[in-house]
C-alpha cells in the first residue's frame, strides 16, 4: 500500500481549465472520496491520478515515487469504472486472469490470486459466464475483483456504484467498505453522491469547479462546512439557508426571532451585519418529536405540506414567506395547513459571510 | 490542507501544461497514423491517385494511341453535348435514376409493411431479399432469358390471354430501358424492404403506443409518427438507390446485349463505351467526371435533406 | 382470489382467448405469398433450365418442366469447360477472401486509429480515406487501367488482390468507425491499465468485440469482390486471372453457340458460394445492412 | 522468355499454341502467347500500351482503317522485304499484300484471310428444286421464293454480338455500287444518300418478303443447324463452326457470292484480313524476329492453323482446310471479283460501334420508317465524326 | 375524474402468468401508488388498464363503465410513460396538440386547454422546442402536459422519475403531488422505489410477483406490513429481521432477551412457538440518542461499524452472532469494536407467523 500526493495539480482541455490546482495528500490506507457536483472534475482528477489523462502541471508522487511520466500499468493503482468496463466477451474467469496473463504472469500465481478474488467475493458460481448474463451487483464485484488480483498500491473507483438501483447500492457501499479494511488498502473513491462519500471516507474531498471547497472527515464536514457550497451540498434535504443580521449579545436575528449562538464558535462580526444562516432540517424540532434543544429559538408555522417516509417525515412550512424544511422523528400524519411549533437548535446553527459566503466558525 | 480557492492560473503554468498537452498528443498521434497508414496508403493509391489522375485525364485530347500529351481544354466535356444521341443517354440516365429512387422505395415499402407480424416474415424477409446477394452478371444473364422472345414473360402473359406472345423486351427502343430496370427493382427490392423494416423496428414502441392513448387510429399513426420517425431511413436508402441507378452497369452491359447499345445507355455504360469499345481515353475520363459530380451532387443534397429530418427527430 | 391460477384448464381458456385476440392477419399472409411466388418465378425458370438439354430448351416452352434431371450434370460440365468456371472460380475465390479479408482487417486497423486514439482531425483523415468511395466507379477505370498496364501489374493476380483490397477499405472502415465508437472506452483504459500494449488492445479486446461486424462486413465485401464485373473485365482480361464474372459474361457472349441452358446453368455455379454464404450467415448479411446506414 | 505474342481470338488457342510454337523454333526465340478477351479491352490494352510507349512485340490487328492508325503512331515495321520474298516464293499474291498495306507499304503478315460468300444448306436446295446456285440477281429472288415455298427462311440473319448489323447492309452497298460502299468508309458518301437509300429498300424488301430469320435470336447458327434457314452470308470461317455442330462442308454446306444486283456491276468480293504486326523497335532488337515473321507467313504455319482451327491463312500454298474454303478458292480463281475491305475494318474505328448499332437497330424495326431514321442517325454519326477530324 | 375497479385481474404471457388474480378499487380522486421489486408486474397491470395490453381474464371498470373491449383512446385515461414518450419529431406544442388534432378538435378549444397545460407546467418559453432540446425535467412536465390536455379521468404514470436524477426527482416529485391534488385526480403511479411511493400516495398497493401483498395508506403499509415481504420493502435500510419465539406472559423471546409485547396488538400464539421478528432500525435506540422507549428490552453489542450519514448514522452491531443495525439520531463518532447499549421499542414490533410469513397482528 501506498500514499498518494498530487502537488499543484492542473488540467488543461484544450483551452478550458478543468482543474485548477489542487494539492492534496491521501494517506497510506486511507479511504478519500472525492464528492462535488456533476462537471467539478473529480473524474478528471482520478484519470489523471490512473494516467489516463496526461497531467498538464503538478506532480504526482505514489508511494514516495514521482509517476508523472510511467504508464498507468506501471503505477501500481487499479481502476474500477463507473460502467465497470469488463471485458464483455471473456468470462468472468478470463476478466479477473487478463492483466496478468498479458503479463506473462505464470499459471499458478494466476490461479491463486483469481481464486483469492473469487472466494473474497463469492464469485465462485460464476466463473463461466460472461459480463452480459450478470447482474449489476455480480458485474460489479467482477470489477472489484479484477482491480484486486492486480494487488496494486491504490485502488481508484469512479462512481462504481451510480448504475445500481437503490437497495443494491447500499449493501454494495458496506461490501466496499469491508474490503477496504480487510485489505487495509488505500482507496481513492468518486461520487456525486454526499450520502456515498459520508458513510464510505475516512476522508472527504468536496470539489467545486476544479477546486477543492473542503477537505475532511465525514462529519466535520458535515458539521462544520467550511463554506456555503459544502454547506448546500452535503447533507439531504440541503440545509435551509435564510438572510440573517447580528443581533445585540451572542445572538442571530432571523425570522423574526433572535437566536442566541454559543460563545467563542464564530468569528461574530458587528452587530447589524447581514449575514446568512444555515439550519439543517433535524435541528429545527417539533415539538413533541424528539429532544427539545436546550438553547435556541421557538418558532411555529402552517404546514404546506409533509413528505412521509415512514421512519420521519419532512415537514415543510411557511414563516413569513420563507419556506422552511423540519425533520420530524417517529412522524404522524400531518395535513396542510396545520399549524406547528418547532424549536431551532441554537447550538447547531452555521453563520456565513455573505459576501464570501465562507464560514463564520472558528477553527 | 487545500488551495486557496480561486488562485490564479498564471500564464506561464498554461504554457507550460500546454506544452505537456500537445506532447502527449503528438506521442499517440504517430501510434495511430502507424495504424491508419495500411489502409490510407492503399487507398491513395488506388483510389485517390486515381480519381486525380482522372481529372487530369479529361483535359487531355488523348484518344486511341495519342494524345495524352496533348492539352484539350474543355474539349471533352463539350463533346459531350454533342453527341447525337446524348438526349437518349440523358432520358436513359434519368429513367434510371427516378426509376431506382422511386420503385424499389415503393415497393420495399408496401412489402414491409405487408410483412410486418405476418407469420413466417424472417422466411420471407430472406426469400425477397435473396436476388440481392446474387451478382448483377448472373442476374441479368437469367432475366434476359426472362425477357426473351420465347422467355418467361411472354409464355406467362401468353398463357394469361390464350395465344402466343414473342414480344421482344429488350429489343425494342420504348422497353428496354424499363424493363431492364424492372430486373434492377426485382433485385434491389429487399434490400430496401429489409432496410426499413430495420428503421421500422428501430422506431421505440413508446411513442406509437402514446399515440394509440392520445387516440390514433392505425392509419393515424403510420402517417404522423412512423413515417415521420423513418424518414431518415428512407432518405439513406433513397441515396443508396440513387447511387445505383446513377452507376448501374452490369445489369445494362449483359443485358442490353442484343440490342443496339447506344438506346440503352445510362451515362454510366455510356462512359465504359466510349472508353473501352471506342477508345476515347480522354472522354470517358470527362464523361466519368461529369457523372461524379452528378453522383455527388445528388447525394449530397440528399445528405443535407437527410440530416435536417434525422435532426428533427433526435 | 375468485380465480385459480394454478387450474390448467383455466389457463388453457385464457390462453385460447389470447391468442384468438392476436389473430395474424391471413390476408395478409395470402398477399405475401402470392407477391412471393411472383417474385420467385425467375428461380423457377433458373431451377427448370439447368435440367434442360438445349434440343429440349429449345422446343420446350421455358415454363415446362424439365424431363429428366440427367442433363444438369452435362449442363454443368459444358458451362465449366467451355466458360473455364474452373480457372475463374479459384480466381474469384482468392480475390473474394484476400480482398475482402484484407480490406476489412486494413480497415479495422484504421478504424482502430482513429476511434480508440487520440489522433488530431481524426475526422480529417477519416474522410480522406473515405472520399475514395464517393466517387462512382467509373472514376478509376481509366486511370486505373493505364496504370496497371504501365506498372505491369494488370492480368496479374496480385494486382487484382491489390485493387480489391483498396476499393473494400473505405465502407468497411466507415462502419467500423461506428462499431468501434460504440465499444466503450473504459474497456480500453482497462487493458491499458492492467498492462496492454495499443496492438493488444486493438487484438484481444476491439476486435472480439466487433465480431459481429467483422463478419457482416467481410461478408459484404466477399459478395461485392466476387460479384463485380466491372473491374475484373477491365484489369483482368487474359484467361489465366480472370473473374469468375467474366467468364460468365464471357460465355454468354461468345459467338460460339452454348445454349441458354448452359449460360443459364453458369449463371447458377456462378452464384453458389455467395448464395450459400447468404444462406448459413444470413443474420450478418442482414446485420450487416443496417451497419452501413 | 523474350517475346510475348497477344492475340484476342478466343477459341483459337490450339492453332496460336502450334503457331508459337513454330515461330519460336524457327527464330529461336522464347516465344510465349498472351490471349486477352474480350476485344475491345484487347484494343484498349494494345492502344495504351503504345501509348505508354511499350509496344508489344507481336500482336495480332485488324486491317484498313484499324491499320492506318496503327502504322501512323510509327511503331510498326515494314515487312517490305518479306513481303517481297513471299511473293517471289508464291506463297501470296499482290492483292493479299494489298490488304495489308498502308499507303503501299506492307506493315503486317496475314494471320487468316476470310472471304465472304453465302454458305447454303444443300439438302434445302435440293428439297426446292434448285440445282444449282443462283448465278444472277434474279435468280437469288426465284431461289428464296423457291425456298420459302418448300418451308425454309432463305436467310439466316442473326443480329447477335452487336456486330452482325453490317452484314447485309455492306453486302448490298457492293452489290449495287461497290464504288460507293468504299466512300462510305472514307467519308466522301453520305449514309443517306440515293445509294444508301436504294440498299437500305432491298433490305427492307427483303424483310418484308419474310427472306429473313428474327434477328433477335441468340444463337446465331441455330437456324442454320436446325435447318430452318438455308442459306448464311458470312464469313467463310463460319464453316468450321458449322462443321462442329454437325454440318459437314462441301456434304450439307456449300458456298456462292452473292450476285450483283444489276448486270454492269462490277463482282466483288468482301475480304476480311486478320493482320499480325511487329513492333519496329522489338525488330530491331531481335533481328531473329524476322524468322519469326516468314515462318508466320509460311504455308506450313497456314497448314498449322488450318488443321488445328480450320482456319485459312491466305497463303496459296496451303491446303484449303476444308470444302468451303476450296470452293471460294475455286470461284475467285474463276471470277476474279474485286476484293474489298470488310466494312467494319474499313470504317474509321471511333465509327464503328455507333453505326453497327444502328444496322443492328434496323434488323430489329426493319421497316421502311426506321430505315430511314436509321440512314438519317447513321449520317448525323457520320458527319459528326468527320467534322471532328 | 373516475374511479377504477379492477376485478379478477389476470395476464399472460404465452405461458407465463404475468398477473396471477388481482382485485383492487382506486376511488375517485385518489392518488394510487403500486410498488413493487423489478419484474413484479406493476407495469402490466398499469399497461392493461391503459388498452396497452390485453386483460386475459378479469373486468376493468372505469367510471362505473367496463371497459375491457374499448381501445385505450376511448378510456378516459392519460398515460405518462417513463421514457416520456414524448413524440420526437414533434415541437413541444405539437406534442400537446397531437391527441386533439387528431380527435378534430377546433383550434380555439385545441389552444385553450394548451395554454392551460403549458401554463400550469410552465412550459411556455419551451412550446417550439423539441424534445431533444429539453431537458429531463422538461420533456417530463411536457409528458405529464399531454396527458393533462386531454382531461383524462384517469391519469396512469409509469415510474415517470426514473430517468431524472436525484434533486430533479425529488423536486418533480413534490410537482405531481401538488398537481394532482390542484386537478383532483384519479392518478395511479408506478414505480419501484418506495420513498416514492411513500410520498406520494394516498394508497399504496405493494404488488410482489404478480399479485397484491398489501394495500393502505403509507403510514399504514410501513406500520403495519402484512407480512414479511413487504416488511423488508418498504423502509430503508431494511427491517431487522430474527428468529424468536412467543414466551409466557405477551413477551417474545429472541436474541436472549425477553421483549414485552403490548396486549392486544397481536395474536399471539402458544407459547414456544417459533415466530418471526421485525424490527427497524429506528426501533433500536442508542442509549442517550434519542427518546428512550418506556416499554422495551435493553440490549448491547459489539459495533461491527457504522455509516455516517451526518445527522444521523446507522450503527451495526452484533448481538450473539446476530448482525442487527440501529438508527442513531444526532451522531457521535463510533469507533467499531466499542460496546454500545440500546434498547428496543417493544410497542413497535412486528411479529410474523414463521411459516405463512403473514403478520401476526389483530387487524
Ligand atoms: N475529454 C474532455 N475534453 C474536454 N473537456 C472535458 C473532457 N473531459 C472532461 N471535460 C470537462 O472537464 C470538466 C470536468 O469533467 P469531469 O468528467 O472530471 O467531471 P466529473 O466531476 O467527473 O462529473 P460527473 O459527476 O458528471 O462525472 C467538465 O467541465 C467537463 O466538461
Ligand atoms: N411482452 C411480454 N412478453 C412476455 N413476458 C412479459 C412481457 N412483458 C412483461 N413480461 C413479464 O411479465 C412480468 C412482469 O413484467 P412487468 O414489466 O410488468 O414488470 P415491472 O413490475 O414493471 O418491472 P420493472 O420495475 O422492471 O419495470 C415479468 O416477469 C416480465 O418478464
Ligand atoms: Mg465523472
Ligand atoms: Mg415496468
Amino acid at each position: 500500500m501506498a500514499s498518494v500526493e498530487l502537488k499543484d495539480f492542473v488540467k488543461l482541455y484544450g483551452d478550458h481549465v478543468a482543474i485548477k490546482g489542487i494539492d492534496l495528500h491521501v494517506e497510506d490506507g486511507e479511504f478519500c472520496v472525492f464528492v462535488g457536483p456533476s462537471g467539478c472534475g473529480k473524474s478528471t482528477l482520478l484519470r489523471m491520478i490512473a494516467g489516463l489523462e496526461t497531467i498538464s502541471h503538478g506532480d504526482l508522487t505514489i508511494g514516495g515515487r514521482v509517476v508523472n511520466d510511467v504508464p498507468s500499468r506501471d503505477r501500481g493503482i487499479a481502476m474500477v469504472f463507473q460502467s465497470y468496463a469488463l471485458y464483455p466477451h471473456m468470462s468472468v474467469r478470463d476478466n479477473l486472469g487478463f492483466g496478468m496473463r498479458i503479463a506473462g504472469q505464470d499459471r499458478a500465481e494466476i490461479d491463486r490470486r483469481r481464486e483469492g478474488a473469487a472466494e473474497m467475493l463469492g464469485l465462485g458460481p460464476y466463473m463461466d459466464r460472461r459480463p452480459s448474463e450478470l447482474s449489476g451487483g455480480q458485474r460489479q464485484r467482477v470489477a472489484i475483483g479484477r482491480a484486486m488480483v492486480r494487488e496494486p498500491e491504490v485502488f481508484l473507483f469512479d462512481e462504481p456504484l451510480s448504475n445500481l438501483d437503490a437497495k443494491l447500492r447500499n449493501q454494495t457501499r458496506l461490501e466496499i467498505k469491508r474490503l477496504q479494511q480487510q485489505l487495509g488498502a488505500t482507496v481513492i473513491f468518486v461520487t456525486h453522491d454526499q450520502i456515498e462519500a459520508m458513510t464510505l471516507a475516512d476522508k472527504i474531498v468536496v470539489l467545486q469547479d476544479g477546486l477543492v471547497a473542503q477537505t475532511g472527515a465525514p462529519l466535520d464536514v458535515f458539521e462544520r462546512p467550511r463554506n456555503l457550497f459544502v454547506a448546500g451540498f452535503i447533507g439531504a434535504p440541503a440545509m435551509n439557508i435564510l438572510p440573517a443580521e447580528i443581533g445585540e449579545g451572542p445572538v442571530v436575528r432571523a425570522l423574526g426571532l433572535e437566536i442566541p449562538v454559543e460563545d467563542g464558535v464564530f468569528d461574530l462580526p458587528l452587530p447589524g451585519t447581514s449575514v446568512t444562516l444555515g439550519i439543517r432540517s433535524e435541528d429545527i424540532v417539533p415539538d413533541g418529536h424528539g429532544q427539545r434543544p436546550q438553547t435556541g429559538a421557538d418558532v411555529s408555522g402552517a404546514v404546506k405540506f409533509s413528505e412521509v417516509l415512514g421512519n420521519e417525515s419532512l415537514i415543510f412550512f411557511d414563516v413569513g414567506g420563507v419556506e422552511l424544511v423540519s425533520r420530524m422523528q417517529r412522524p404522524r400524519p400531518v395535513r396542510a395547513g396545520e399549524t406547528l411549533s418547532f424549536r431551532i437548535d441554537g447550538t447547531r446553527i452555521h453563520l456565513f459571510d455573505t459576501e464570501t459566503e465562507t464560514t463564520l466558525r472558528r477553527d | 490542507m487545500s488551495a486557496p480557492l480561486n488562485p490564479p492560473i498564471s500564464q506561464a503554468i498554461r504554457a507550460e501544461a500546454r506544452k505537456r498537452e500537445i506532447a502527449a498528443r503528438r506521442r499517440s498521434g504517430r501510434v495511430a497514423l502507424l495504424f491508419i497508414a495500411p489502409a490510407l496508403g492503399l487507398v491513395a493509391l488506388f483510389l485517390l491517385f486515381p480519381v486525380v489522375f482522372n481529372l487530369g485525364l479529361s483535359f487531355t485530347r488523348w484518344q486511341r494511341f495519342s494524345g495524352l500529351d496533348e492539352f484539350g481544354g474543355l474539349m471533352n466535356y463539350q463533346r459531350l453535348f454533342m453527341v447525337p444521341y446524348f438526349s437518349d443517354v440523358v432520358i436513359n440516365t434519368a429513367m434510371w435514376v427516378i426509376g431506382a429512387i422511386t420503385l424499389p422505395l415503393a415497393f420495399g415499402l408496401g412489402l414491409a409493411l405487408l410483412l410486418r407480424g405476418v407469420p413466417g416474415e424472417g422466411l420471407f424477409k430472406s426469400l425477397f431479399f435473396l436476388p440481392r446477394v446474387l451478382a448483377p452478371a448472373a442476374v441479368g444473364t437469367i432475366w434476359f432469358y426472362v425477357y426473351a422472345p420465347d422467355g418467361v414473360i411472354n409464355s406467362l402473359a401468353g398463357a394469361a390471354v390464350g395465344q402466343d406472345i414473342d414480344y421482344g423486351w429488350l429489343f425494342e427502343s420504348h422497353t428496354i430501358t424499363p424493363a431492364i430496370i424492372m430486373t434492377f427493382v426485382w433485385q434491389t427490392l429487399g434490400i430496401n424492404m429489409v432496410l426499413l423494416l430495420l428503421g421500422m423496428a428501430a422506431i421505440p414502441r413508446d411513442p406509437i403506443e402514446a399515440a394509440h392513448v392520445d387516440g390514433a387510429s392505425s392509419w393515424q399513426i403510420f402517417r404522423h409518427i412512423v413515417w415521420p420517425l423513418l424518414l431518415p431511413t428512407v432518405f439513406v436508402v433513397t441515396i443508396l438507390n440513387v447511387i445505383a441507378g446513377f452507376t448501374a452497369f452490369d445489369l445494362i452491359w449483359v443485358m442490353a446485349n442484343g440490342y443496339p447499345a447506344q438506346r440503352s445507355l445510362s451515362l454510366a455504360v455510356y462512359m465504359y463505351y466510349e472508353t473501352f469499345s471506342n477508345s476515347r481515353w480522354a472522354f470517358g475520363a470527362a464523361i466519368a467526371v461529369m457523372l461524379s459530380a452528378l453522383v455527388i451532387l445528388v447525394s449530397w443534397a440528399l445528405t443535407v435533406m437527410q440530416s435536417r429530418v434525422e435532426e428533427r427527430i433526435r | 382470489m375468485a380465480v385459480d391460477i394454478s387450474d390448467p384448464a383455466f389457463i388453457e381458456t385464457l390462453k385460447r382467448r389470447e391468442r384468438a385476440g392476436q389473430k395474424p392477419s391471413y390476408l395478409r399472409l395470402a398477399i405475401a405469398v402470392v407477391l412471393l411466388i411472383a417474385y420467385l418465378v425467375p428461380f423457377y425458370y433458373l431451377f427448370v433450365t439447368v435440367f434442360k438439354t438445349t434440343d429440349e430448351y429449345l422446343r420446350s416452352s421455358v415454363l415446362d418442366l424439365p424431363t429428366s434431371l440427367a442433363p444438369f450434370w452435362d449442363n454443368v460440365v459444358q458451362a465449366w469447360t467451355l466458360g473455364g468456371m474452373g480457372r475463374a472460380s479459384i480466381n474469384s475465390m482468392s480475390y473474394a477472401v484476400l480482398g475482402a479479408g484484407l480490406a476489412t482487417a486494413l480497415a479495422a486497423g484504421a478504424a482502430y486509429g482513429l476511434t480508440r486514439l487520440k489522433l488530431r482531425s481524426a475526422n480529417a483523415w477519416f474522410m480522406l480515406i473515405f472520399a475514395g468511395t464517393l466517387f462512382p466507379f467509373q472514376m478509376f477505370l481509366v486511370p486505373l487501367f493505364f496504370g496497371f498496364q504501365r506498372t505491369g501489374l494488370i492480368n496479374t493476380w496480385a494486382g487484382m488482390v491489390l485493387v480489391y483490397t483498396a476499393i473494400c477499405i473505405p465502407f468497411p472502415l466507415l462502419v467500423l468507425r461506428g462499431s468501434f465508437g460504440a465499444i466503450a472506452r473504459e474497456i480500453d483504459e482497462a487493458a491499458r491499465i492492467e498492462g496492454a500494449s495499443e496492438w493488444r488492445v486493438f487484438a484481444s479486446m476491439i476486435l472480439p468485440n466487433a465480431k459481429g461486424p467483422l463478419i457482416a462486413l467481410f461478408l459484404i465485401q466477399f459478395t461485392f469482390v466476387w460479384n463485380d464485373l466491372l473491374f475484373s473485365s477491365i484489369l483482368a482480361g487474359s484467361p489465366e486471372v480472370r473473374s469468375i464474372m467474366v467468364a460468365l459474361q464471357a460465355l454468354q457472349g461468345t459467338y460460339s453457340s452454348t445454349g441458354p441452358n448452359v449460360v443459364v446453368t453458369a449463371s447458377l455455379i456462378s452464384s453458389v458460394p455467395t448464395v450459400v454464404l447468404f444462406i448459413f450467415l444470413r443474420r450478418y448479411f442482414m446485420s450487416g445492412l443496417q451497419l452501413g446506414t | 522468355q523474350d517475346v510475348t505474342f497477344y492475340y484476342d481470338k478466343s477459341g483459337w488457342d490450339e492453332g496460336f499454341a502450334a503457331l508459337i510454337e513454330g515461330a519460336s523454333e524457327a527464330s529461336g526465340l522464347d516465344i510465349a502467347g498472351q490471349q486477352q478477351t474480350p476485344t475491345d479491352r484487347y484494343q484498349a490494352y494494345i492502344m495504351s500500351s503504345i501509348a505508354g510507349g511499350a509496344t508489344p512485340a507481336i500482336f495480332t490487328w485488324w486491317n484498313g482503317k484499324q491499320l492506318d492508325s496503327l502504322v501512323e503512331t510509327g511503331e510498326i515495321a515494314d515487312l517490305t522485304a518479306l513481303w517481297d520474298e513471299a511473293i517471289e516464293a508464291g506463297w501470296f499474291s499482290e492483292a493479299e499484300r494489298e490488304l495489308f498495306s498502308v499507303d503501299g507499304t506492307p506493315y503486317a503478315i496475314p494471320l487468316n484471310v476470310a472471304r465472304w460468300p453465302v454458305l447454303y444448306n444443300k439438302d434445302a436446295f435440293e428439297a426446292a428444286g434448285i440445282e444449282q446456285p443462283p448465278q444472277s440477281w434474279d435468280e437469288l429472288i426465284a431461289a428464296a421464293d423457291a425456298l420459302k415455298e418448300a418451308g425454309y427462311v432463305p436467310f439466316n440473319a442473326p443480329a447477335v454480338g452487336g456486330w452482325m448489323g453490317f452484314i447485309w447492309f455492306s453486302e448490298l452497298m457492293i452489290r449495287t455500287d461497290p464504288d460507293a460502299f468504299v466512300g462510305l468508309t472514307d467519308g466522301s458518301v453520305p449514309y443517306d444518300g440515293p445509294e444508301v437509300q436504294r440498299a437500305m429498300e432491298i433490305w427492307t424488301d427483303f424483310y418484308e418478303r419474310g427472306y429473313f430469320t428474327d434477328a433477335r435470336e441468340q444463337d446465331e447458327t441455330r437456324f442454320m443447324v436446325n435447318e430452318e434457314a438455308a442459306m448464311y452470308l458470312i464469313g467463310e470461317w463460319t464453316a468450321g463452326i458449322l462443321a462442329n455442330r454437325g454440318m459437314e462442308p462441301g456434304e450439307q454446306i456449300g458456298a456462292f457470292l452473292l450476285p450483283p444486283i444489276d448486270a454492269e456491276t462490277e463482282n466483288s468480293v468482301i475480304v476480311e484480313a486478320a493482320p499480325i504486326v511487329f513492333s519496329a523497335d522489338a525488330m530491331e532488337e531481335m533481328p531473329a524476329l524476322m524468322d519469326a515473321a516468314r515462318y508466320l507467313m509460311s504455308p506450313e504455319a497456314g497448314n498449322a492453323l488450318g488443321a488445328a482451327n480450320g482456319i485459312y491463312s491466305g497463303n496459296l500454298m496451303t491446303d484449303a482446310p476444308n470444302a468451303i474454303v476450296s470452293d471460294v478458292n475455286a470461284i475467285i480463281a474463276e471470277d476474279a471479283p474485286r476484293s474489298i475491305v470488310r466494312w467494319w475494318e474499313a470504317v474509321p474505328p471511333e465509327l464503328q460501334g455507333d453505326l453497327v448499332s444502328q444496322m443492328n437497330a434496323f434488323m430489329l424495326d426493319p421497316t421502311e420508317e426506321n430505315a430511314q431514321r436509321v440512314m438519317d442517325d447513321m449520317q448525323a454519326l457520320n458527319e459528326s465524326y468527320w467534322a471532328f477530324q
